[in-house]
């Protein structure tokens, strides 16, 4: 690349600047900017590093809690206390439009990326999960992403040796061409031994550690603020090739290098690389900062001051090491074989100076990048495809002719059926803590030395947030809860996701405001507080917006895993109950898409007082180890979860016979189809019911004993007519085997 | 006793082996880092799973160089026991310590899931508490892991009942089906002539605990104890 | 018939990290001057065609098509007439 | 300063899943004539070193220690002079 002789408004605007903001960058320096200033100002200002757009909104997110270390926004990830001396560092982040663009690497890049996010805070990762979506099966490009985004967290995640023990996996037409690759990562670490994304005290060593800077990912943070149009591909040489033997080898240099005590603060170079990793470290230091970037280790011939500091190379850090130290630092780096340069030193003028050798390349206050990047309140207005959306005329839809089709239609969609054909790719095992694999409503992972567990799941439901934003946003919130409820693990707080169409546009910004607020009255009702996140716009391809798609990942803490509590049905006899009484509705669910094409009506009404005292109620029976079972009931509605309750267990299928007895009115495909929220399948021994029965009745939860565990066959009757009655080893092998052969095609 | 648990760059079942070994048998267990070149104090010593150097080039290709893996060589010539886990396994195929050589996976995808194996041979240090026959469900996890040889060798294999896992099925089948890697003759395990070297793919680390859903990895490192003891006392 | 021989290479700019630790291998076990390694995959086809033109047609095809990725690959191919 | 091209395939004999699934594949894409599809790995070393001979035997040399698996790998190779 050769530098422009004179920045003019073209250039100005290729960097997505406004006129305004120009104007800006003039009078913090008080003069115009050179080129490389430029570029850094246009990617601390873009909306992935400053979150212009969203900053406002996420203040509604309430972030404060008794167990909350460190605050959301303040480091790079939420540091929750887990008791026994740790905590738990967790985050999520998206890398959606690197995944459209190249799948393998998109996603292997963004399994590195946020992984590095969690150890440069001095956790050691204990686990990942992974949201997805794409476009229909059906669809060969959809299949193709699908195979390459599974590949790219398979060969990262497995060759790092940290397990990948569950995620969520949906196919909706409103992701076609823009997948959604959203990875969470989780880590534990002493509590007195957490590292801040902070440079201060003046004179400290700042070094470059990892993989050599190339031209790579030039410009990533500016290009993931912008939709995907046709002409994408073109920005191809920005593509980022992931290595994660080199992290691997930085993962085990960190947290050694920790342990000497001669760290100051750490950053990972992630989006905007060098630039954001110096000038955010700093700025949180109240400092300034001095580097020369002669010193950079480069893969490329005449990389010129710009492209060195927009790179965005993989697998390099940022660490601040004290002064007089260096020596023992660089001992740890060359013993993992590792890149460690000392670049510059840590100021106090509050200036982000860039040197290469003797001249000066960019010299700009740090702040003036940082807390003093643009705002913005976008326009919102409701979106006009809803009244239309939510208006769903149950009269015109035809009843089933034959119900068991239908459930063995919506058995083997792809949003319902077993998703092994991706679990079994991740190593899941790797660590030795995972006490239950993946294919259940939350992964467990146990805590070596206590006898704690964790639980995490990742939910959310575009449909329903499509068809109501702020009741999607909630049910995001309470249904992770649950998932985490279920597993006999307390919902402690969320780090999220949040995936939408483009922030100018005014029902886009409606959607996103509408579902932060549905989060933020959730995580309020139901104590779990926001840790952290990740906001991703702009996903559209030609055919419009992605359905608004936030994902939650919630964090729950089993005090003894000897109480964990798993989905499946155990033993003949036991008793299968059903717990809390929520609203059944088709709208927005995979009934009506499925056999209907239609997203329509209005999603399942959630209630968050009755939410809560159900997640109690779930909760004390686990512990009194009361129950044999729980699973919550979700896509597919009551039959659908039925039946995964015979088949969870693959070493030990198991039939049921249940009677409704109530819900006369109720259409059939509303009473087996029909979703809903707050409501949980239990199994018990028979001599446990009554005091099951006396605990739901204290907490003021109704319960209703749907029947029995046995036999072979699932039997669904409604007040004595058989519904559905179908063998379980059939059962199984259409949810089993449909997703596999669908993508095998 | 003493067990050694080498790390190379990538490993990362190395603290696993660790952990597993310690809360089975309590015996001292250290970490051996790959450029040492002094294991004369251990009494088995143990290769541990991961993608040492990436796996790039060819999984254990790179790693076979290390430093350490010479020693190991002299180690096992003396008859000291070493186990190889997964790349532990591919490790010792590379550096010539056990015949053959792995190719990727017959559906080319990794693939990490509980298998069944059946013991083929319990007259081995690391086997003796084993029934012969006898089933064990294990976890494998590896893209790499479809053993091949050619016949010459596999018959020499047979011949001296170096061949110690085979996959099979829940009832102890041995089927195409239950293969989960396309390995000749659905090897699991193999180990040398001697039968003081063992290589296997699935991993007893992952299931030496009960709470991690099957604890049969357990009886190879008690089988290991046994062994050492033994021979403890023959010295004595 | 034709038997194909079909060179895929990394664009020039894309990270190789694979080239790199091999080379790094290469070093450490005493190779002199080692510049630099390059990784890349290489496929033989054999095509019952007739016709040169053809076949090099359909390699071409096939390159575009599935052999190679061309967000991050180039690729190159010979073409040899076998005689049985 | 030499660069060598080192390609690497299957010995005979030795079964090659990922050439029949792209052989397989490529069938399905409705290309008529394959035969036959063999993967492999094509490297390229850059050599700092003045003398073909002398490069010629390191290249042979990387191949018999590390880059070939002799159980189941072929390999051949070409070295070219660079002009700079
Ligand atoms: N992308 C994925 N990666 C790993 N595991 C997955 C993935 N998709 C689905 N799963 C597994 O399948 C299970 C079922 O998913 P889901 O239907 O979303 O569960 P729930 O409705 O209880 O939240 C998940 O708990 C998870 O373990
Ligand atoms: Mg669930």
């Amino acid at each position: 690349m050769r530098e422009p002789e004179k920045i003019d408004a073209e250039i100005i605007k290729d960097h997505g600047l406004t006129v305004e903001e120009y104007e800006k960058i003039k009078k913090a320096l008080k003069r115009e900017p050179n080129f490389t200033e430029l570029g850094i100002f246009s990617v601390m200002w873009s909306e992935h590093c400053s979150y212009k757009s969203s900053k406002l909104i996420l203040k509604k997110f309430p972030t404060k809690g008794s167990n909350i270390l460190v605050e959301a926004g303040k480091e790079n990830a939420g540091v929750v206390d887990i008791g026994d001396g740790l905590a738990v560092v967790f985050k999520m982040e998206s890398h959606n439009h690197p995944s459209a663009i190249e799948p393998f690497q998109g996603a292997a890049t963004g399994v590195g990326g946020i992984i590095r996010d969690i150890f440069t805070m001095g956790a050691r990762p204990v686990l990942l999960m992974d949201s997805l979506r794409f476009g229909p099966v059906s669809d060969p490009k959809s299949r193709y992403l699908l195979r390459g985004v599974v590949g790219g967290i398979a060969f990262y995640g497995n060759c790092i040796g940290i397990p990948t023990v569950g995620g969520e996996t949906f196919f909706d037409e409103s992701y076609k061409g823009n997948p959604l690759v959203n990875v969470l990562c989780l880590g534990i670490v002493k509590k007195n031994s957490i590292i801040k994304a902070k440079a201060e005290g003046e004179g400290n060593t700042i070094f470059y550690v990892g993989s050599s800077t190339g031209r790579d990912g030039l410009g990533g943070a500016s290009f993931a603020s912008r939709e995907l149009t046709d002409e994408s591909h073109k920005d191809r040489p920005s593509v980022q090739i992931g290595d994660p033997f080199m992290e691997k080898l930085l993962l085990e240099a960190t947290l050694e290098l920790i342990r000497t005590g001669v760290v100051v603060g750490m950053q990972d170079m992630g989006a905007a690389g060098l630039t954001s990793s110096t000038v955010e470290t700093a700025s949180r230091g109240n400092s300034g900062a001095q580097i020369d970037i002669s010193r950079v280790p480069r893969r490329e011939k005449g990389m010129i001051p710009y492209e060195v500091m927009l790179s965005e190379s993989q697998e390099r850090m940022l660490v601040v090491v004290k002064k007089n130290k260096e020596e023992e630092a660089k001992k740890i780096f060359k013993k993992w074989d590792l890149n460690a340069v000392p670049i510059g030193k840590v100021t106090s003028d509050g200036v982000f100076k860039v040197k290469e050798g003797e001249k000066v390349v960019a010299s700009i206050p740090v702040k003036s990048l940082t807390d003093d990047a643009p705002i913005y309140l976008r326009e919102r207005a409701k979106p006009k495809y809803l009244e239309e959306a939510n208006n769903l005329d149950l009269s015109s839809l035809p009843l089933p002719e034959n119900i068991e089709k239908v459930f063995v239609k919506i058995l083997s969609s792809p949003n319902i059926s077993s998703k092994r054909w991706i679990f079994e790719q991740y190593d899941h095992m790797v660590g030795t803590n995972t006490i239950l694999l993946p294919g259940h409503d939350s992964a467990v992972v146990r805590v070596k030395e206590t006898r704690k567990a964790i639980a995490v799941s990742c939910d959310g439901n575009g449909r329903y947030c499509y068809l109501d934003p702020y009741e999607g946003g909630k049910i995001a919130v309470a249904e992770a809860a649950r998932n985490v409820v279920c597993v006999g693990a307390k919902p402690l707080a969320i780090t999220n996701c949040l995936n939408f169409g483009t922030p100018t546009d005014p029902e886009i910004f409606w959607q996103f405001t509408k579902c932060v607020e549905g989060i933020a009255i959730a995580c309020r009702e139901l104590e779990t507080p926001v840790t952290g996140g990740n906001v991703s716009f702009y996903n559209e391809n030609p055919q419009g917006a992605i359905d608004p798609t936030p994902i939650v990942g919630m964090l729950g803490l089993i005090n003894d895993f000897s109480f964990l509590c798993t989905p499946w049905f155990k033993k003949e006899g036991d008793l299968i109950i059903l717990l809390g009484n929520g609203e059944k509705s088709i709208g927005g669910s995979e009934y009506l898409q499925c056999i209907h094409q239609l997203k329509k009506g209005r999603p399942p009404e959630l209630d968050l007082t009755t939410e809560k005292l159900l997640q109690k109620t779930c909760l004390e029976l686990i512990k009194k180890g009361l129950v044999n079972s729980a699973h919550d009931v979700s896509d597919g509605g009551l039959a659908i979860c039925l039946a995964e309750c015979c088949i969870l267990n693959r070493e030990n299928l198991i039939g049921a016979t249940i009677n409704l007895e109530r819900d006369i009115d109720e259409r059939e495909d509303i009473l087996l189809f029909g979703e809903v929220q707050s409501q949980i399948i239990l199994s018990c021994s028979p001599q446990n019911f009554p005091y099951i029965e006396k605990i739901a009745n204290k907490n003021k939860i109704s319960l209703k004993l749907l029947g029995k565990v046995g036999g072979e066959n699932l039997i669904i009757k409604k007040e004595g007519k058989v519904l559905i009655s179908k063998n379980i080893k059939e059962i199984h092998k259409i949810w089993e085997n449909s997703l596999v052969k669908e993508i095998k095609i | 006793m003493k067990f050694g648990v080498v790390i190379f760059p990538g490993s990362n079942c190395d603290y696993d082996c660790w952990w597993a070994i310690k809360q089975v048998t309590g015996e001292r267990v250290d970490f051996i880092w790959h450029k040492e070149k002094n294991i004369e104090n251990f009494d088995c010593i143990v290769l541990p799973g991961g993608f040492s150097y990436g796996d790039y080039l060819r999984t254990g290709a790179i790693a076979r160089f290390s430093p350490v893996m010479r020693k190991i060589k002299e180690f096992a010539q003396r008859g000291g026991l070493v186990i190889g886990i997964c790349n532990g396994f591919q490790i010792l195929l590379e550096a010539g310590l056990l015949p053959g050589a792995m190719r990727k996976n017959k559906n080319l995808l990794f693939v990490c899931k509980y298998t069944y194996l059946r013991v083929e041979n319990c007259s081995t240090p690391f086997t003796r508490l084993f029934k012969r026959g006898q089933i064990l469900r294990m976890p494998i996890a590896h893209f790499e892991g479809n053993y091949y040889t050619d016949q010459d060798v596999l018959s020499k294999l047979k011949k001296n009942n170096q061949i110690i896992f085979r996959y099979c099925n829940r009832k102890g089948e041995i089927t195409e089906e239950d293969n989960p890697n396309g390995s000749l003759e659905a090897i699991a395990g193999i180990c040398n002539k001697e039968k003081n070297i063992l290589g296997m793919m699935p991993h007893p680390e992952r299931c030496s605990e009960a709470i991690l859903g099957s604890e049969d990895g357990k009886i190879i490192w008690e089988s290991i104890v046994e062994s050492l003891k033994d021979r403890n006392r023959g010295k004595k | 018939m034709f038997n194909a021989k079909v060179y895929i290479s990394l664009k020039e700019g894309v990270a190789d990290p694979q080239g790199a630790t091999i080379k790094h291998a290469l070093d450490s076990l005493g190779f002199k001057g080692v510049n630099e390694v390059k990784t890349g995959k290489y496929f033989q086809i054999e095509l019952n065609i007739k016709n040169k033109r053809e076949a090099e047609k359909q390699i071409e095809d096939m390159c575009k098509k599935i052999l190679v990725n061309p967000v991050i690959e180039k690729y190159e191919y010979e073409i040899e007439e076998i005689k049985r």
